[in-house]
């Protein structure tokens, strides 16, 4: 069962984790993204392409549930302006097995890094904004996976 | 005949153009976002500046990633956008 | 911070998960070990060296911990008889980067299935009980982390 | 002169030595755990029994995981148990 949620409002994520755990596996894995205090930073402004979004989610699930034996993958991120300390991304997978939980959830981030189309703007504390670059060891850690 | 494609933008490519989105009137002999992104270099200075570095931009045709080379036959929707930085 | 629980009682994923969020660092990862419905179980009986299990897994925490650039580990894990379905054991880590709080939470639930003191029985549904066996994978797993 | 050690079991080794702890006097001239055990079956059938086959059994001085040819030197407890399949 894939669940895929873009969402301007915060998310329970220890509900959606026991929602997953529900599906009975014996190992479930999951990540949440939040809002690091760095510095001057002051808040997070996520911008998406709303027609390609969840496309893009789905397909990044699609495939963990076809590398891994999962019996269910939820992704659920966030989109707007996030406050320090705000959940931005949960990736929560479910499987028998541990370590395929456990992997499938790091692919799933890794992915979701380079191939989901969001993009953060770091609204700093004297006002000025400035979008995230992208960084070389998100583009290594989801090459890493192509073999 | 020329075809019509919607082209939308995101993040600083949509601030720097100052729009999000366009339809252009594609001519005939343009068949791939490279030579697109020359024509419109062409016919406004705005596009000159943004689109100056495509090792910055990203593509999509009809919502999925393809590279600056892909053809968009019968594509209806073309987004430019930076490397996505979501997660 | 290290967080170590050893309990009969069940416990709240979410709730241990939102608590080491809040330490402040930009990726939680967890995990949680549950009860797995496998055929004829009925439930599963978990035993423990009461003196020894704290300190086990309170070193497989620290070393975790060195390991990685971590702001906290959480390590719950129940004792006692456990119906299908029911949490086992929660690892969750918390840190400024995500490979290393997936990295760290893998390790720990690797280290964890070899080194901490904890026995499984099986309970049957005909009556019957077996002590469950050490496993192959489980040990090659915790010993991929040795270079 | 003798010493005594606490031992405690665990899992089927406690179940099938049918108690959950012996206070042993450990005669001199045995250091190791595998010294121990060979005095212990010499003693009595179902530690013959039990501690038949060393590969299946672990050990734990002072709650620190030990190799059957460790040495107890001053340890007060000796934990004997199959091994663990927590998580």
């Amino acid at each position: 069962m894939i669940k895929i949620r873009i969402l301007e409002d915060d998310f329970d994520a220890g509900s959606e984790i026991s929602q997953l755990a529900g599906l009975g596996g014996g190992a479930v894995a999951s990540f949440v993204g939040q809002v690091r205090g760095d510095g001057s930073l002051s808040a997070l402004e996520l911008e998406h392409y709303p027609a390609m979004t969840e496309k893009a989610l789905r397909k990044i699930a699609d495939s963990a549930d076809q590398k891994w034996d999962l019996h269910g993958v939820t992704v659920i991120h966030r989109i707007g302006r996030l406050q320090l300390g705000e959940q931005i991304v949960l990736a929560c997978t479910c499987s028998d097995h541990r370590q395929a939980a456990i992997e499938a959830c790091s692919y799933i981030m890794d992915q979701l890094k380079t191939v989901a189309p969001f993009w953060k703007k770091e609204i700093m504390q004297d006002g000025t904004e400035n979008w995230v670059e992208e960084r070389q060891s998100d583009i290594d850690a989801a090459s890493s996976w192509d073999h | 005949m020329s075809k019509q494609l919607n082209i939308v933008y995101f993040a600083w490519v949509k601030e720097r153009l100052g729009r999000d989105h366009d339809i252009v009137d594609c001519p005939d002999g343009i068949g791939t976002i490279g030579e697109l992104l020359e024509y419109l270099k062409d016919k406004e200075a705005v596009y000159r500046d943004v689109f100056s570095d495509t090792e910055r931009l990203r593509f999509a045709l009809d919502q999925d990633f393809v590279r600056l080379d892909a053809t968009f036959d019968a594509a209806k929707e073309l987004a430019i956008f930076p490397p996505v930085t979501g997660g």
